[in-house]
């Protein structure tokens, strides 16, 4: 036992060790404020640069490796489902069109789109973009590439199936050929998400996948991105990227325009945060993911390292299964948001590094309501908004009504688990009496879907800050074999929000569309079929040999202008 | 006539391996449930298309023995079904990942040896010495060591602090390496690549001795016993009495016999290196066998499971079967 | 053999048991004068039993809640620490509850699993085993051929995979761990008694007339009750490791419910900010399970010496 | 006494144990010419085997010779280095111990364990085909048949009596000085300890080799032996020549052993078996050990240590009543 005393306190003499050389280093995380698109994208720098002093310095290192903390689930760009995946195919397959660090949409293989009309939009390709194999991307790849993510069992490998980013084309119905250069895609619906949505769909090239097949595109993918595939190690563990030299340069519009700045890429899975953290530590990675945000702290402190942050694209609620006494009184749910202190978990459990929601949509998407306040935290309030409800304290401080107490249980899933046990402690100290139950995510949405749960704390990705992807999915009522409700775990169902998020996905005034989402958001707001929690913020650390990096909003990890000083 | 015997022995294996097949088809039946529901969790949209590609593929609406006879004739012909997870047959993700994980293993069974073997000896040769005591005492802490704990510890100590080895992986990205047995330190030293050698081994040590640390602490336990109980024999009087050295007493005589009782006890924690692998290689970000079960498992990725299960409870009876040839080496008086 | 049968009552139930009662008194006197004689067993023994008597009265000598804390308390470091509050000696975890509470808690799961996954061990091994080793025949090749088959599997592995299936939870758990751990007391067992059977009492007890099973409770499982219960209590450490290690994979006990091994696993980001949530959990197996060995391998070299290293 | 080849003066070995000091060898003085046979005879226990063992100094730990010299050839073993004993051990002074089965290796060919005697000690220049020779032809003095199919043999292969010429080829193979043979026939049923007997008499005539005896059973020693040493916890209670010791026993002791064996060459008018128990080694009476049951003890033989008393020429015994014993003949 004293061995494990000793080495215990050999770990924590280390620790203060790296810590003391660090004291006089000041704030060095940067933040990046979004604004809604249609203003200038500005950034809001808190602190530049501070100087700071290399862990290890490799000679003539010209390789940038970033951990990431899960492996990509594949690296086809129309048929993955994970955001490392999202990031790895990003580097090596440019769109048509890309976005910035915050919600700003900037063309890059396109040279232009344009909507004909509200259902027809017109793309001009830019001239001598180039694949890894070295021909010229033209209209027929465009068209292929759509053709292999929206038509049915499009993916012959390794069974035929139908890509799972078929959701990200919206309403398409089919696209044609004007000119080598020219493409023009006729949707079934208008389409006004179309240009956020556009981002994530990457181009292929036709006659290599032809050639190829989709087994051979996941093994040796080919695309026009900045780095060029040279190998993966057993499933996609480790993938190594190479500059592009006959990279058009990306995206005219946002600098620097070029071919990449490190020679070599290198993305590497290392899925425990402490070790994760380690390897940064010792030199072995350049940036690392997914930082939890206990260690902010610590790894502010050290001299060598830098930690940016920014605001993250998946809300956390506790959506509550609104079909259900006693959630289904709005009164009672209006109660539980004013009963939990959001600010009090920000500050505890992320460090402050993440926001209240008010609402629905996270504050950074194109349609969020600004005028939505966060319910406030509100013990008293909360209390007499029960009260109404008939829960009443007993002699213990308990809630009680006709003789029964107030008690539920909270379904998670692991990562949620500290939020989920805070927000449950927290109505505990109202006198409700929750608790908390650990799920594996695949295990407990059938049940969610079901209606057999009581409560769920979870979180959905809003990556596109469009509310098409997200309003659909989390609150319209469940419509079984189609994309909405999908993530409809309150079973929530409100006529007129049905009808506004169907409007609004049509809609192609932003005006117009404004005032249908705002009315489904405060209409979700007031009835409150959940509590609606935080955005958390993402998190990356990186040393200070690497510069001009910027952590992505939405995964999409852009290493193109990353430089190794 | 040893060789027949040895054929015997391993014939013998195949009806365990059977035995193991059935028993793994039978995991399916533990669910709670409808497996396919569970399964197909995952994607709300699951067509109907996919929920009948899966009964299918677990026979779910056949009667039970027939679902057996399915099941095996698909393992005899290599066939353990296809992960939903990974989206590739369940003996692909196995036999790409399996050398990494034999690597681990065979690594932290040689560090276990050549941390328990001198322990062992020199603690039942110096028997209540200091050292037998410290030893002993380090080795019931060993056993109940929390392995990612001590994993943690040190990669903090030997890849942060010192820098002297790397905290994760199984080969630095700029180390090239021509892949013949996907175990690392083999391939190198089969393409006489010294550099990759250096490296490979060098990722290998941390994670070796993470994962050794328990099993060398209850083979040196095993080993001094029984280097105690060979030490008070008759025979270790006689060679004293012929003369012989004291080195050539204990190394000869008595290693030679208290080997025997600890084979065995090495290929049983064989067993516990196999299950030790799964928090190992998540801390050392190893990509082996270990961490695509835990992916699985929290997936319920079950033809997966099944199949890891299968790989890993095969690898530990070959492992047994290899101890049990090597015991009759070791014993002369066994001939299986 | 019927003529013998009226002799027996003279030798009534109660006599037996008196004679039992009063051999084991004797046996329990020098098994403390043993004991005596060697204080690491001992010292193991007593904190086997702090431990168990730390499970039984959680409720009364805590004073915090195992399940609820409060944000504010987040994090506070062991009282000897600089900031540390000799209210939470140990610290308190990330949702500010109190460690010392909460690992006295756990001990209820750790010690609960393995006792209940020892005993149904135990139960179906010692009853298989008896039943095997006395009738041979088909039974026993069957028992043992599954038998066999359940060893090719590594424990864990076996265990994890059972689990997996099963889904997480308390019962699933001492399930799937006493699924595999009756074997071994099976094959003790079916060995003692294969050993016993050819005894003369044996024959004697058959001549006068005894039932089968009259003999196999009666005659044959007093004498292997001590290997058995030696094997039981090393193997009760092994089993909290295992229900440790599940936890710890997440396949164990479902949090908030206080078990070491989710402790030491939700503790494990932490380690570089507050080292002491995984560590004490961690310290806590350690202490119990070397307390158990000690004791375990005291008492079989008190009363079994011929089960020498599994 | 100028023929003296080893000599044992005033051994004592002591075994410390959780019920005080065990002298498991008390104050034992002995000497052995050249190519002489003697035998040491008493119960198990007596501390007759770990005499033998002191002379090659292989008393385990904790175990250790208190006081003493054992002189071999003039030399006190008991102050040369360890490397020193090594070479004595094996090549001077060589030693068949009493369980033939456990005292041979089990994991390594018994010709190979042969071979090893004269690796250790160079004898034939650690060239193996002459040691294999040496082997070879050690194994067919013994009376091992067939040696070259059964060198690659392993112990449990053998019978027990192969395996007992095995330990004693083992023994010979650097042609010792002294053969300590530690109950060498035990184990082994009557025909083959007459073979073994007779194999290391010719050994005896045929090299000249001393050998010591150790026995618990006084007729064998008497058949085989010339001089005869009793021991009796720990200590000599009688020694003489076989004739003096046999025909005319002085001690108690020594005529229970006698009476305890049925023999048909001398009639005894009674057979009286020892009555009693061996005594507590860590708690030896002061005086005679034996007095306890002794039917002619007296208050007297249990106050002080009794000396030798020399009653014919070289047949000392441990007895105050020698002449009183004498009487019951």
């Amino acid at each position: 036992m004293n061995r494990i005393r000793t080495i215990q306190l050999g770990a924590l003499v280390l620790l203060v060790a790296l810590a003391a050389c660090a004291a006089p280093t000041p704030q060095i995380i940067e933040k990046v404020v979004e604004k809604p698109v249609e203003k200038i994208v500005e950034k809001t720098v808190v602190a530049e640069r501070t100087v700071v002093v290399q862990p290890t310095a490799v000679p003539g290192r010209d390789t940038l490796v970033v951990a990431l903390a899960r492996a990509p689930s594949g690296i086809d760009p129309a048929d993955h489902s994970s955001r490392e995946a999202e990031t790895v195919i990003r580097n090596i397959y440019d769109g048509l069109v890309t976005r910035d660090h915050a919600s700003g949409v900037h063309m890059e293989i396109a040279e232009s789109v344009k909507w004909l009309d509200t259902k027809t939009m017109e793309i001009k390709l830019r001239k001598g973009v180039k694949f890894h194999d070295g021909s010229e991307l033209k209209a027929d790849d465009v068209i292929y590439s759509f053709e292999r993510v929206f038509k049915t069992n499009a993916i012959e490998f390794p069974q035929p199936h139908t890509a799972l980013r078929k959701g990200f084309l919206g309403p398409f119905g089919s696209a044609d050929k004007k000119d080598d250069y020219t493409v023009v895609v006729n949707f079934t619906a208008p389409w006004p998400a179309g240009m956020q949505m556009l981002v994530h769909t990457q181009i292929v090239s036709k006659a290599y996948v032809t050639k190829v097949g989709t087994k051979g595109l996941i093994e040796k993918p080919l695309g026009t991105g900045p780095f060029k595939f040279v190998s993966a190690k057993t499933g996609f563990e480790e993938v190594m990227l190479e500059r592009f030299a006959d990279y058009y340069g990306g995206a005219p519009t946002l600098a620097p325009v070029g071919k990449a700045c490190v020679s070599r890429a290198v993305f590497r899975v290392i899925p425990e945060n402490s070790t994760r953290v380690a390897a940064l530590l010792a030199g072995e990675v350049d940036i690392i993911t997914e930082v939890p945000a206990e260690l902010v702290g610590t790894l502010q402190k050290v001299p060598g390292i830098q930690v940016k942050t920014v605001p993250g694209t998946r809300p956390i609620w506790m959506e509550f299964n609104v079909a259900q006494a006693p959630f289904d009184n709005p009164k009672v749910r209006q109660a539980l948001n004013h009963a939990v202190d959001k600010d009090l978990i920000i500050k505890k459990v992320y460090n402050g590094l993440a926001k209240p929601l008010a609402g629905p949509l996270m504050p950074a998407n194109n349609m969020a309501d600004p005028s939505l306040k966060p319910y406030a935290y509100d013990k008293a309030k909360a209390l007499a908004l029960l009260k109404e409800a008939g829960w009443a304290p007993d002699a213990s401080g308990m809630l009680m009504k006709d003789g029964k107490p107030f008690a539920f249980v909270i379904d998670t899933i692991d990562s949620m688990r500290p939020i989920a046990e805070a927000t449950a402690t927290m109505l505990r100290d109202v006198g409700i009496d929750a608790s908390v139950r650990v799920w594996e995510y695949n295990v407990v949405r059938p049940k969610l879907l079901a209606r057999e749960r009581q409560a769920y704390v979870g979180d959905w990705g809003d990556s596109t800050f469009d509310p098409v992807g997200h309003m659909e999915a989390k609150w319209h009522s469940l419509v079984t074999g189609s994309t909405y409700g999908r993530g409809n775990f309150s079973g929530y169902a409100n006529k007129r929000v049905d009808e506004l998020i169907k409007a609004g996905e049509t809609e192609n005034d932003p005006a117009k569309r404004k005032v249908l989402y705002y009315e489904a958001q405060k209409l979700i707001y007031d009835e409150a079929p959940a509590i609606f929690l935080i955005l958390p913020e993402a998190i990356e650390a990186a040393s200070a040999r690497v510069q001009n990096w910027q952590p992505a909003s939405d995964s999409r990890e852009n290493l193109h202008d990353v430089c190794l000083k | 006539m040893k060789a027949v015997k040895i054929l015997e022995r391993m014939l013998a294996t195949i009806p365990i391996m059977f035995g193991v097949a059935i028993i793994v088809f039978f995991f399916i039946r533990l669910t709670p449930g409808d497996p396919v529901d569970i399964m197909l969790g995952r994607s709300a949209a699951a067509t109907q298309r996919e929920i009948e590609q899966l009964r299918q593929q677990f026979h779910l609406d056949e009667p039970l023995h027939v679902q057996l006879g399915y099941f095996l004739g698909d393992v005899l012909r290599g066939n353990l079904g296809y992960s939903y997870i990974r989206n590739k047959p369940v003996v692909e993700l196995l036999t790409e990942r399996l050398p990494a994980t034999i690597e681990m293993t065979i690594g932290a069974l040689l560090i276990s040896l050549i941390i328990a073997l001198p322990i062992g000896i020199l603690s039942a040769v110096r028997q209540n010495s200091l050292l037998d005591r410290v030893s002993m005492a380090g080795a019931f802490l060993g056993i109940s060591m929390p392995g990612f704990w001590l994993g943690i510890i040190l990669i903090l100590f030997f890849a942060v602090r010192l820098q002297v080895l790397p905290a994760q992986g199984r080969l630095s990205y700029d180390v090239h390496l021509q892949e013949i047995t996907g175990m690392y330190v083999l391939d190198s030293l089969l393409t006489g690549n010294w550099r990759a050698l250096e490296d490979s081994l060098k990722h290998l040590l941390l994670p070796s001795i993470t994962l050794g640390a328990g099993v060398a602490a209850i083979i040196a336990r095993v080993l001094r016993s029984s280097m105690l109980e060979v030490l008070r024999s008759d025979y270790i009087k006689l060679a004293r009495a012929k003369g012989a050295s004291e080195w050539g007493v204990v190394m000869k005589h008595a290693l030679r016999n208290a080997l025997i009782p600890t084979v065995t006890v090495v290929g049983l924690q064989v067993g516990v290196l196999l299950g030790g692998n799964m928090i190992v290689e998540t801390v050392f970000s190893w990509p082996g066998l270990g961490r695509l079960v835990v992916d699985a498992i929290f997936n319920r990725d079950f033809p997966l499971i099944q199949g890891a299960v299968m790989i890993y409870a095969i690898t530990f009876v070959l492992t047994n079967l290899v101890v049990d040839i090597l015991y009759t080496y070791l014993n002369p008086k066994i001939t299986l | 053999m019927t003529a013998q049968t009226p002799a027996r009552p003279a030798r009534g139930w109660d006599y037996t048991l008196r004679i039992r009662l009063r051999l084991w008194q004797r046996a329990l006197a020098e098994l403390g004068y043993e004991l005596w004689q060697r204080p690491f067993v001992l010292m193991g023994g007593v904190i086997v039993a702090l431990f168990i008597l730390a499970a039984l009265f959680a409720d009364q000598i805590t004073i915090h809640n195992p399940t609820r804390g409060t944000l504010l308390l987040r994090f506070e470091p062991p009282a000897w620490e600089a900031e540390g509050n000799w209210k939470y000696p140990f610290g308190t975890d990330d949702q500010g509850r109190d460690l010392l509470t909460r690992i006295i808690y756990g001990t209820r799961v750790s010690l609960a699993v393995g006792l209940l996954s020892v005993a149904i061990s135990v139960i179906v091994g010692t009853a298989l085993g008896a039943l095997a080793g006395y009738y041979r025949g088909w039974l026993d090749e069957i028992l043992s051929r599954f038998a066999d088959l359940l060893l090719a599997f590594p424990f864990l592995i076996f265990a994890i995979g059972v689990m997996a299936f099963l889904g997480p939870g308390f019962v699933n758990l001492i399930m799937a761990l006493a699924f595999k751990g009756w074997v071994e007391f099976f094959r003790l067992v079916r060995g003692e008694v294969l050993a016993e059977r050819t005894k003369e009492y044996v024959d004697g007890a058959r001549v006068s007339g005894q039932s089968n099973l009259a003999i196999i409770a009666s005659e044959i499982l007093p004498n292997v009750i001590q290997s058995v219960f030696v094997l039981g209590t090393l193997r009760l450490g092994y089993m909290i490791i295992m229900e440790a290690s599940l936890s710890f994979l997440g396949l164990g006990i479902q949090p908030p419910t206080p078990a070491w091994g989710s402790m030491v696993s939700s503790g494990r980001d932490y380690l570089l900010t507050a080292w002491w949530v995984s560590t004490f959990p961690g310290l806590a197996i350690l202490i119990l399970v070397v307390a158990i060995n000690v004791f375990g391998e005291g008492l079989r070299d008190i009363l079994d010496p011929r089960l020498k290293i599994e | 006494m100028t023929d003296t080849l080893l000599e044992l003066k005033n051994l004592t070995t002591v075994f410390p144990t959780r019920r005080g000091l065990v002298h498991a060898v008390a104050d034992v003085s002995l000497s052995l010419a050249h190519g002489e046979l003697l035998g040491v005879v008493g119960e198990s226990g007596c501390g007759k085997s770990v005499t033998m063992l002191s002379v090659l100094r292989l008393i385990s730990a904790p175990g250790r010779i208190a006081s003493g010299q054992i002189l071999f050839q003039g030399r006190d073993v008991l102050k040369l280095s360890n490397r020193e004993m090594r070479d004595i051990r094996g090549r001077d002074i060589a030693m068949v111990f009493q369980d033939p089965l456990t005292s041979l290796n089990p994991a390594f060919p018994v010709g190979e364990q042969i071979r090893e005697s004269l690796r250790i000690h160079h004898i034939a220049h650690n060239h193996f085909a002459r040691e294999k020779d040496r082997v070879l032809q050690l194994m067919t003095e013994v009376g091992i048949s067939s040696p070259t199919d059964r060198y690659r043999d392993y112990p449990h292969q053998f019978s027990g009596g192969m395996q007992q010429r095995a330990l004693i080829a083992i023994a010979l193979a650097c042609e010792p000085k002294i053969l300590l043979a530690d109950e060498p026939t035990t184990s082994l049923d009557v025909t083959i300890q007459a073979q073994i007997m007779d194999l290391m008499r010719r050994i005896n005539d045929a090299r000249g080799t001393a050998i010591v005896l150790v026995t618990h059973n006084l007729d064998l020693a008497a058949e085989f032996c010339q001089r005869i040493a009793v021991m009796y916890a720990g200590r000599i209670v009688e020694i003489g020549a076989t004739d003096q010791v046999v025909e005319s026993p002085q001690h108690p002791y020594t005529r229970g052993l006698l009476t305890c064996i049925p023999r048909i060459a001398a009639q005894r008018t009674r057979i009286e078996p020892i009555p009693g128990n061996v005594p507590d080694l860590a708690n030896v009476p002061r005086g005679c050990a034996f007095a306890d049951r002794c039917s002619l003890a007296q208050p007297i033989c249990q106050q002080e240590l009794v000396p030798f008393c020399e009653v014919a020429p070289g047949h000392k015994v441990r007895c105050l009543r020698v002449n009183d014993a004498g009487g019951a003949t």
